[in-house]
């Protein structure tokens, strides 16, 4: 099955019990030869989706801490993630439940 | 934000009172009279060319019978010098000017008091 | 092995072909989910209907409907196999030839029907001296 | 010695760059209607350009993107389709702006109405940047400009009362109208910030290949430079204050203007006046046309660049080729130019946040400006001018309903 990355970005992921854990902010991937092959998913507490104005701030603050180590960005294992639809991605823990950063 | 929807139209009534509108009219309409004023002058001592005097005469009438809300009389007198500037501008005498330029600041001054 | 971040480092970054034209910008990744395995990055993708789509699907809906008005097949949008990228640096480097498989052919289109046709469009400008390069 | 002479062509292409259509009208228009009281406005736009363009060149010598490309990289398509559509339909208005200028001027010594001039006009900017090289048009485009300095010499001539001038630079409450001060002054500001220079810079940053070793030049020419040009839009406005205002004419029409000159210089004034609005509305044309063609390229990843063969970067040459022609429409269709100018300032002052905050956000990212990010002062200026432009697009349309 094939997820589009770029459709991906901003959508909000709900953990197992339904409790919001973030929105998709990046992937981390290692490249092995010529293939390159999905560890984490990053979570930010933020917005990625810029539909209004104040969305656009939102992003724009969310942008600015991410470079920055205050960050709260969440790291999820490759597999913790549910992917089967992509519009709703969930986790397969709880959000208590993913290693510390 | 709301607030401002509602302070705006208030605003803008205040602003277009036919007081405001009737000075906005005489204000604009000295200025185009000194404009002819200085122009006149220019134009009589070869600074401006002809085609320039006549395309902004052009400009001065129609901004000066946009003014709907100034006085007919002073209207229609700095409309007749304008008329009187393009019409020398195009037969090309500048000798005509300097009277010219004379009926303008008279129409300036009186517009101004 | 290289650790990679797909939307920081990939997403959005101007493309070079092996001839280091430029071929576009990566509008969109695909990653392949595989069972009991980590997905892997399959491709890339490129072209307005890419673009579109990021915006809302609707858009992508219409300009699929407008190209069809117009009489032109629907192309896919342009992929380029993960295998194929070369370097990550300040752009993605490709290894294929921008103007034999990119979508360029509206570029080429362009060259050949109208700005090609117009006096001097082929004609060398005079450039500046390169100052440090060619000593 | 090198440096040296960059700097001095950067000079010279700001002059090009910074004294536009917008620049002369909102600055006559207010030395007639305000006298030096104005001043400020200027001088605060000229602090903001400055390090704007600095920041626009830094970017473009250290990580070697232009301000779109970083844009988009950045901040993602999602992000980057409002700041790029806002550029594109403000750049028509402006373009069509200064084709305007330059019908104006013709029309001024020809009495040829300016309508006639839009398409010839369009043609001319077309054939420049269709047959020039990069350096071409920005060394051009520059030396003709040099002749603005005639407001200068205009300034020396007259004698104004200096005390007054600086007077001018210490805000003040306006006299009387106060809606048409302010909204005059928030177009003073969009007339001086021009985005499109931005992106026309850091392109040619990259064009000519700026490396780290640039960056003293870059900021030499972009103080020295932009300031050049201030003096110059001052000078218009000193102008303006010292003959229009005493002799009554208010600025109502662009047709006024002219009458600055002649009354300081004669008839080489007249001429003068016509030449300086003709070539540097011409050159502004120019540059901002080029610049919504470097734009959408690098939006898209297109091959660019002003030295190549227009075959060879087919679809960038069309955007030159197709935008001063739609703008030419604007201008033939008969809009008082002096409205449809200072409609463009205000409306550039309108998108300015959504595009200066994230300038200052690139500016501060290391992935691009490596150990060049913002120092305090120019972060503390970004700030500044982010506020400034957004309090300033929040009143600008009140202000245009009010006193526009």
């Amino acid at each position: 099955m094939i997820v589009n990355l770029e459709l991906l970005l901003g959508r909000k992921v709900l953990d197992v019990n339904g409790e919001k854990a973030g929105r998709v902010f990046d992937v981390r991937c290692e490249q092995q030869g010529k293939e390159a092959i999905v560890r984490e998913w990053v979570l930010a507490a933020g917005s990625h989706r810029t539909r209004s104005v104040s969305d656009v701030v939102q992003f724009l603050l969310l942008q600015l801490r991410a470079r920055t180590e205050t960050a709260k960005v969440r790291v999820v294992p490759w597999d913790k993630l549910d992917l089967r639809d992509p519009r709703n991605p969930r986790l397969t823990c709880r959000i208590d439940e993913l290693p510390a950063e | 934000m709301k607030v401002a929807w509602l302070v705006l139209p208030a605003v803008l009534a205040a602003c277009s009172s036919p007081q405001k509108e009737a000075n906005e009219a005489r204000d604009t309409a000295a200025s185009w009279a000194s404009t002819g004023a200085v122009l006149a002058r220019e134009w009589s001592r070869g600074h401006v060319t002809d085609a320039y005097t006549r395309s902004t005469a052009r400009v001065a009438t129609e901004e000066v019978n946009k003014l709907t809300k100034l006085d007919a009389r002073a209207r229609d007198a700095q409309l007749r010098a304008w008329d009187a500037l393009e019409r020398a501008a195009e037969a090309h005498e500048p000798a005509a000017a300097a009277p010219l330029a004379r009926t303008f600041a008279a129409l300036a001054k009186k517009s101004d008091s | 092995m290289k650790r990679l971040q797909l939307a920081r480092d990939v997403l959005d970054q101007q493309l070079i072909d092996r001839y280091e034209c430029n071929a576009g910008k990566v509008d969109g990744i695909g990653l392949e989910l595989r069972d009991g395995e980590p997905p892997r990055v399959a491709f890339l993708d490129m072209g307005s209907d890419v673009l579109a789509r990021r915006l809302s699907p609707r858009l992508e809906r219409w300009l699929q409907a407008l190209r069809k008005l117009i009489g032109r097949k629907t192309p896919e949008p342009y992929r380029v196999e993960w295998s194929k990228v070369v370097k990550i640096a300040n752009a993605v480097t490709i290894d294929i030839d921008s103007d034999r498989d990119a979508p360029n052919h509206v570029e080429h289109w362009l060259a050949e029907h109208l700005i090609g046709r117009i006096p001097g469009a082929s004609r060398e400008k005079k450039k500046k001296e390169p100052e440090q390069h060619n000593q | 010695m090198k440096n040296v002479l960059k700097i001095a062509l950067g000079i010279l292409t700001s002059i090009g760059g910074f004294l536009d259509a917008g620049a002369i009208a909102t600055s006559s228009e207010a030395g007639a209607r305000y006298g030096f009281r104005l001043l400020w406005s200027l001088a605060f736009g000229t602090l903001c350009v400055v390090f704007l363009v600095e920041m626009a060149g830094r970017l473009a010598a250290v990580s070697n993107h232009t301000v779109a490309d970083a844009m988009r990289e950045r901040f993602g398509w999602r992000f980057f389709v409002f700041p790029l559509t806002a550029e594109l339909i403000v750049d028509l208005f402006v373009i069509a702006s200064e084709i305007g200028g330059v019908c104006l001027a013709l029309q001024f010594v020809t009495g040829i109405a300016f309508r006639w001039w839009a398409f010839p006009v369009a043609l001319l900017i077309w054939l420049f940047i269709w047959s020039g090289s990069f350096s071409f048009v920005e060394d051009s485009t520059a030396i003709l400009g040099l002749v603005t300095i005639v407001f200068v010499v205009a300034v020396v001539k007259l004698h104004p009362d200096y005390h007054a001038i600086g007077a001018g630079f210490i805000p003040s409450m306006p006299p009387k109208d106060a809606p048409s001060y302010w909204f005059l002054a928030v177009s003073i500001i969009g007339a001086v910030i021009s985005p499109y220079l931005l992106y026309f810079y850091s392109s040619g940053a990259v064009e000519d290949k700026w490396t780290e070793k640039d960056l003293n030049v870059n900021r030499g020419v972009s103080v020295i430079g932009m300031g050049f040009g201030s003096l110059v839009a001052m000078a218009v406005l000193v102008v303006a204050a010292q003959t229009l205002l005493p002799a009554g004419i208010g600025s109502d029409r662009y047709e006024q203007t002219p009458l600055m000159l002649s009354m300081v210089l004669g008839k080489t004034g007249f001429y003068l006046f016509a030449a300086s609005v003709g070539i540097a509305c011409f050159g502004a044309a120019v540059e901002a046309s080029l610049s919504v063609a470097y734009l959408t390229a690098q939006s898209f990843g297109w091959t660019w660049g002003e030295d190549l063969p227009p075959k060879d970067d087919a679809r960038f040459a069309m955007v030159y080729t197709v935008f001063p022609i739609l703008a030419a429409a604007v201008t033939f269709s008969g809009i008082d130019p002096l409205k449809l100018t200072l409609f463009s300032m205000a409306l550039t002052v309108v998108i300015l946040p959504i595009l200066l905050l994230p300038m200052i956000v690139l500016m501060n990212d290391e992935k691009f400006l490596k150990s060049h990010r913002n120092g305090w002062l120019s972060n503390a200026v970004g700030v500044v001018v982010v506020v400034v432009a957004i309090v300033l697009s929040v009143v600008a349309i009140p202000l245009e309903l009010i006193g526009g």
